[in-house]
């Protein structure tokens, strides 16, 4: 059942030291910046973070990493211009990287969330990301064998949720935010809008109540 | 494999080198009417200047949307509407946005039409090379580029023929590590355009060269259209 | 395994078995508020009826709809709202509707806390056998019942103790063909309420007989609450 | 690109005798009845029908059946109190039949929209359906291999349709239309409205236009 978080420190308290921790977005569309904060200002370390990226500039996941509380990153494009801190760490071997195509990766967050055990990929074969992975011909056509990736926690961030948890995003900030609030034993969603049940339109919801256990509102 | 390009290989003598526009143009005036297409980031962005009003070509990008508009400007600007370059973009009548294994699985499925994709080498038998430099203290970051690579119905590569080094980009053998095997079926550069089938290279059209120049600065060999 | 019901045995020795309102009533007030809950076809059906207004529980039907309210009558009825047992039903605010690959992606990943479901036989272990006779010229048709069985987080089976025959429906091991293993963890019949427990059969309540009553009608070990 | 046809006999030409058709519909809700009908009307025979269920009373897929259009079923529930025609063929060893469950035949459209070679599925472990069916261990947990289901032509209902060929649907309407649109080589959509490109709410698309090949207004 949802519970609605009276501030974003509220809302990722609990979460534990060697966690795995999913976070939304796609560059700034979608990033829970606040609760990303929040749960720097937690001291959880050793933590293992899935998102497409690895931090920009000094704000978000990036003052995470340099608080050096991530142990692992698992996304899909960490280098961008301004993805200094995550460079500077890796370079100097004090961050693991694991690197996934965006497709699959969005397909083993949504593995995770619909209880499938593995699937088989054309996305990566013949490449270096094969390397020690599975594959198997079906069809005539080679695959790769991915496995799903569960999270502890989701933070996330989306435009409007209702009383029940349900929620709508805006335009291309919805990106990994469903799959993820699917994919994690505790899924925590900062908004800009709270309604009420009942005032979204049932046939638009787009992450139904059930994949959502906290909410907390938060600056635009 | 696509249609070909051209009955004969088209010589241009006349003229020099492409430049990045008219390759754009180019490579716009090759997609058919009424697809489905996802530009890379990088020069293939460009491409979507070229597009005729009317085609009814409808662009994908893979973080989460079909009928994406053009480039936003000053009130615009939509932080959470940007396209896979994370630049700002803006919406056309038609567009619907989806989350990323939806956006995927349009990929991966085969249902985009036509991809095309920057390269930094692309071989004869279409594998394509454009996401890693190989250099052992490059950071490694993929994004797309595999799943575009792979799940495309046709994949167009666009690139410039020759490195800054002078070594040529169309080759036997990619020696940088691969983004997808066998993917590439139309290769677009400034000296020519190529279409790739089943190990074979056809040379559409040259441009500033005559199609044995062309060939004598490469090592890899190739077909006029009317030898096929 | 679900939370202990009882500390204790309850012999209910005053009463007969419980009729088909009682027992849906008692399954429905064994359902903690809050939860997301999948009523299976038939008798489950009918506990949606005692669900406390106010309990917030929300009803998933597997045909792609959360927020399912009660059965429609008259001008509610709208043959687009249907649920899995295909009778119009009407929509609660906060309902939400998805395909069918979303529905039970919902489903086998974990996210319905209870599936309520009718049952042939139920083993010791949990073995839920509910959708096939095992008749040669039987039709087989599974509908969603595996997928319901195999995904969600409790399933409890619902059922008469006793077949028309007289046979026993909690049995050592199913002779009717299986529809998931090891996956129901509560037994609700007339007679009584079984948890299941890695083999345990730990009985919670029994009506109109004794512990050792009942203990004697079955083929199966059975525990009292105490005792474990 | 999407066509608009004139009449349901229009919009299904081209089905091929031997051809894998996948029909959408649950129980009454969503089931595309004209274009079935149409269908049948083609003449184009020994069919595989892959839909929830195998007919009802003598109309839609039973009709079909009746005309001896079907070499093979695909579906989760054949057996209905209705199901007379479907019955009597399959007791007449006149018709295959494959059962699915109703969530991996969910997920096995998917799986072929998706371009996923396969994938492992927890549901129908030790159960009769398991028979022939590779399983693998996977954390502890036992799965079942499942392939993909693609179809040479899908005949779906949606409720509106616009010029573009986006699909919205009405409440549990929806079911399989969606999944069935994106596993076919052809997708044939009857709708009951047809509106301007623009006039659906761009986040509450639910089939996007690159899904379906061809639209028709029916009755409602």
């Amino acid at each position: 059942m949802v519970t609605f978080s009276p501030d974003p420190d509220a809302a990722v308290e609990g979460v534990q030291d060697g966690a795995t921790v999913l976070i939304g977005g796609f560059g700034a569309a979608g990033q829970p910046i606040e609760l990303v904060d929040a749960l720097r200002r937690t001291g959880a370390g050793d933590l293992t973070v899935v998102s497409n990226n690895a931090g920009n500039g000094t704000t978000g996941i990036a003052a995470l990493l340099a608080a050096g509380r991530v142990r692992r990153v698992i996304c899909s494009f960490p280098r961008q211009v301004d993805s200094f801190v995550f460079d500077e760490l890796y370079r100097a071997g004090r961050i693991e990287l694991e690197v996934v195509p965006q497709g699959n990766l969005a397909e083993r967050l949504r593995a995770a969330g619909a209880g499938i055990g593995g699937f088989y990929t054309p996305t990566g074969v013949g490449t270096l990301l094969a390397e020690g992975k599975e594959t198997r011909t079906i069809d005539g056509r080679e695959y790769l064998l991915e496995f799903p990736i569960r999270g502890d926690v989701a933070l996330i961030r989306a435009s409007t949720s209702d009383r029940a948890g349900n929620l709508i995003y805006r335009k291309t900030a919805r990106n990994f935010g469903p799959l993820m609030a699917s994919a994690a034993a505790l899924s925590v969603v900062e908004v800009s809008h709270i309604v009420e049940t009942g005032a979204l339109d049932p046939e638009a919801i787009v992450t139904p109540g059930i994949y959502v256990d906290r909410v907390v509102l938060t600056h635009e | 494999m696509s249609e070909r390009l051209t009955e004969r290989t088209i010589e241009h003598l006349d003229r020099g080198p492409l430049d990045r526009d008219e390759l754009a143009k180019l490579v716009a005036g090759g997609i058919a009417p009424g697809s489905y297409v996802n530009l890379g980031i990088g020069q293939p962005t460009a491409v979507s200047d070229y597009l005729a009003p009317g085609s009814g070509i409808i662009l994908h990008t893979e973080n989460g949307m079909l009928g994406m508009g053009p480039v936003a400007h000053g009130d615009q600007i939509d932080p959470d509407l940007i396209n896979a370059g994370k630049i700002p973009v803006t919406e056309l009548p038609g567009a619907s946005y989806f989350h990323q294994a939806d956006s995927f699985a349009m990929m991966r499925g085969g249902h985009i039409d036509v991809c095309v994709l920057g390269a930094f080498q692309v071989s004869q038998d279409g594998d394509l090379a454009n996401w890693h430099t190989g250099k052992p203290d490059a950071i490694p970051a993929v994004g797309g580029a595999m799943d575009l690579a792979t799940g495309a119905k046709q994949v167009y590569a666009l690139m410039t023929l020759f490195a800054r080094d002078g070594s040529p980009k169309l080759v036997p053998k990619c020696t940088y590590p691969l983004t997808g095997r066998g993917c590439v079926s139309r290769v677009y550069t400034d000296r020519a355009v190529f279409q790739l089938d089943g190990g074979r290279i056809v040379v559409s059209e040259t441009f500033g060269q005559s199609f044995d120049e062309l060939a004598a600065s490469l090592d890899v060999d190739l077909l006029r259209a009317q030898d096929q």
